[in-house]
């Protein structure tokens, strides 16, 4: 194998993303894969940052969306209220891509804390803009590790919803939208259209069924015909390794 | 009018219990003097609000400045977590009100419109909410909309006593321009009774005058001037110097234990008379050249 | 992606029936060239709003293009009033929404947010109210603040289909610089389903790239971008030319009676071509040049 | 007397207003009042115009708000929902200093239309801000012609509330501040505290209770001792005739 799981990650996030969509992304692989859209297919997508960045087109790694070199050469430099308000509340962003902590087989996602909320735990990140794009994007689109203790039977703290309880939940509490896809370093997940709970869409390449299931919390639906992930292409890896992250700091 | 002043003036204009907004996301433009004065001046019990927690709250809260924190989450971004914050919510100590992003920035809004409640549709169905509800069950609600009679929470507007603001540059009134993206600084500024500028340097009213449409605080929301190069030192300021990376590290290295804590407190706070004397300790003129932002990179 | 396009091709893409916002301000920044482009195309039955009534939207009306008017009232300061609007209101001919100007710009500032409406403190106790809840009383309603338990009136938010924007600069994607105050600008582009950006002048990306906190329009908002120099003609565009007030004086003229501004409309609409014509007819580069502003006094 | 009935307006408006307040300005002699007391007595005022402008230094006589004339070396420029919203809105404007068509005994003003509104009726500007300032600011200034037909029994319409019907019903409809002053070419009126009727202040030199009275619609209320207005001092007239509006657009 020629390529990391975590470049995997990163050029299965970026097929998911269509040209001219507007896409809220956190930092870290969510924004990897997003550049990497952008410099394929999808060149007139728009990649908002929480912080007030629209289409900026870093040349250094940065630590965080805090870190000014995250803001190079963008086109709009703004705020919360004009990222989050006037464009994701209005109902503006196609995709949201976040990374998480804990996510539940109904695609609700833990940013903030590990352990019993009420008794003993550790608390995290919180929000940011998490809950936001997972309250109002049309779709949101997760990225995160295959380990037991990330996908879970039980998450400690609903930080962003995903589909709740399953079935209409998620609308009964008003909300659109909902996660369309966890993509893990092991396997691609979708939701079922009914259940909404999380579907086997496809195994990466050198992973079975059998060890994607048994490394996580919970147990997914799994369809008939499971396809293996598409690898990555040269191009990808190459724009990856020598323009988006050459410093290695998200893809590990 | 001048309303410049010293850093030490500006923050004992702030009573112990008074509720601050400060202007920090993550690690930039963090009113990092600003904290360490507080500190040494032992004003305590504050509410702290921000959208997005930062390293001038951690640093409060782990001097046990803070008694309650009103805010959307936060980390010190790839350095680590807000660890002052986590340890005081996980004992109990701190009183923390933890939304998101945007509902945080709408509060502030609603602060500065003059808005009694504003609708969104955030935190619906989110264990943040069920929290929110119980801790602080006066500051969200429901209401229904009058047009589509769908029913939506609505959360109360938030209004600091005073913002502080870490600015790059403003006149001797206040009129401050803020570069780079402002995440929720204009929304807080405007929504709080007044705000404390604090900037990289003040220059004529000449030159805001010519270019007005980059102020970003008008005047008349001031209350005092501080010019304080180097004022957010450890983290960065866009368009003047980047963060510290040994000093941040420094820095979460010092939050992993209640006595390495107090010792950082001693040395940078306590062991040191002003900013001045801070900057000279953590490696003066030639660590803070080396700093200095490329002009065409803005870092 | 370039979304540049030509006059025609853009008001082409308006239907008559839609609701367009439109960025004029009394005789400031108004989308001349696009009312004239929009009478020549015969596109009717439009429902216009903007927080000021401004001379864009009085010469529409007089067209009968307009059934439906949602302002906050305006003029064209010591030339004249909208005397076409006026008369419309008088007759009965044109359905007015007349609110004031916070009331508009939170109308639009909602639809901005995605709010499903927005509380305001004006217009109570006043005739304008009374008048609204009249003629269009599903866009107002009454709200008690679950906080205070106050009745607060609240606006509906208002959404046009199309905002029309004269600005200064932008690039082929639609990205735009504003100068000068904004008014209701950035509220109204920011709430409309899309954008039609006419520029004085369409530069590289790369230019916008190097100021971007003066980016007032992300280009994610524009359908359609085009170049028009003098597009606001006889009205002024801050730092870039002076308002015309031998033309604005012509037309006050013209609106003092039906005939007159036919005549006016055949001289000037009809009677030309394009905007080119135009322009020519109303004295070329001699007369457009010493509109010109001034680099320092902007005007 | 060697001064114009709209320059004693001016400076008897100029007068009204103190050292940092924040004023909510209108075009014409609102405009020429603040800019001389800004010059004069109160160097730290803020004014505002509602088009988004702040302490501008025009040098040019402007046609009205709209003209750049009047923005000319302003300190922040921005829009509507910043002046009229985060700072009127929000509380912040001391006084709102307006032009008006027509005002009746409680300082209604109209400025929307003459005539019947239900018949035949002539429609002039509306409310712009009128509405806007006379609702949230402190308290409000009105500067007019004195004339029978603009200050009336009854007016037209209501564009900008001032004490309604008198009495309470303001603090009623839930507005605080008011209409403080009304400022003719033949008097100054201020407004009794528990009626809310129009009441004269003080007449200008050279005119006397009687003429004042007979030339309005109304009877106001006339205190026991009505003093002369104090006339303007050489060093205001001199600013507002070769500074402020060296071209006379507003002082006739």
């Amino acid at each position: 194998m020629d390529y990391t799981p975590s470049e995997l990650m990163a050029v299965s996030g970026a097929r998911e993303l269509q040209d001219r969509q507007v896409v809220a992304v956190g930092v870290g692989l969510p924004m990897v894969a997003s550049l990497l859209a952008k410099r394929t297919h999808a060149p007139n997508m728009a990649i908002l940052f929480e912080i007030g960045v629209i289409d900026s087109e870093p040349i250094h790694t940065g630590v965080g969306l805090a870190d000014p070199r995250v803001w190079y050469r963008a086109k709009y430099l703004s705020s919360f209220v004009d990222i989050l308000g006037t464009l994701l509340h209005r109902g503006r962003v196609d995709v949201g891509f976040l990374g998480g902590l804990e996510v539940d087989r109904y695609g609700n996602l833990n940013t903030t804390l590990v352990g019993d909320p009420k008794g003993k735990f550790r608390h995290m990140v919180g929000s940011g803009g998490a809950n936001d794009i997972a309250s109002c994007a049309r779709k949101t689109i997760y990225i995160m590790r295959h380990e037991e203790r990330k996908l879970r039977e039980t998450i400690s703290f609903i930080t962003s919803p995903g589909y709740i309880e399953g079935g209409e939940s998620r609308a009964k509490a008003g909300l659109v939208g909902g996660p369309s896809r966890v993509i893990t370093d092991k396997a691609i997940f979708g939701f079922h259209p009914v259940t909404k709970r999380m579907s086997i869409l496809s195994v990466h390449p050198e992973n079975t069924i059998e060890d994607v299931v048994a490394t996580m919390g919970f147990e997914p639906h799994i369809p008939e015909q499971v396809p293996f992930t598409e690898p990555p292409r040269p191009d990808q890896l190459k724009l990856i390794r020598e323009e988006i992250d050459p410093e290695r700091m998200y893809i590990g | 009018m001048t309303k410049r002043t010293s850093l030490s003036e500006a923050v004992r204009s702030i009573p112990s219990g008074a509720h601050i907004g400060l202007s920090g996301f993550s690690i930039t433009r963090c009113a990092m003097a600003f904290v360490r004065e507080v500190i040494r001046l032992g004003i305590k019990n504050l509410t702290v609000s921000q959208c997005v927690g930062a390293m001038d709250t951690d640093m409060l809260v782990g001097a046990g400045a803070v008694d309650r924190l009103i805010y959307g989450g936060g980390s010190l971004d790839r350095f680590g977590l807000l660890a002052n914050v986590n340890a005081g919510i996980e004992t109990g100590t701190l009183l923390a009100e933890e939304y998101s992003s945007l509902s945080i920035a709408f509060r502030y809004l609603a602060g500065s419109l003059g808005l009694p409640f504003i609708p969104i549709r955030s935190l619906a169905g989110s264990d943040l909410l069920a929290r929110i509800r119980e801790r602080a069950g006066a500051e969200v609600a429901f209401v229904d909309d009058p047009f589509t009679k769908d029913r939506w929470l609505v959360l109360k507007p938030l209004v600091p006593d005073v913002s502080i603001m870490q600015v790059q540059t403003c006149d001797e009134e206040g009129n401050s321009w803020i570069m780079g993206p402002k995440w929720d600084s204009g929304e807080q500024v405007k929504a709080s009774e007044r705000t404390i500028v604090i900037a990289e340097r003040v220059v004529p009213t000449e030159l805001i005058r010519r270019e007005p449409e980059r102020c970003v605080i008008p005047n008349l929301l001031v209350s005092h001037v501080v010019e304080l190069p180097y004022g957010a030192h450890p983290t960065s300021v866009y368009r003047e110097y980047d963060y510290d990376a040994d000093r941040i590290e420094g820095y979460v290295e010092a939050t992993k234990s209640r006595d390495a804590f107090q010792a950082y407190l001693d040395a940078y706070v306590f062991g040191v008379k002003d900013h001045g004397e801070y900057l000279e300790k953590v490696g003066g003129m030639e660590k803070l050249e080396s700093l200095r932002a490329d002009p065409v990179l803005g870092y």
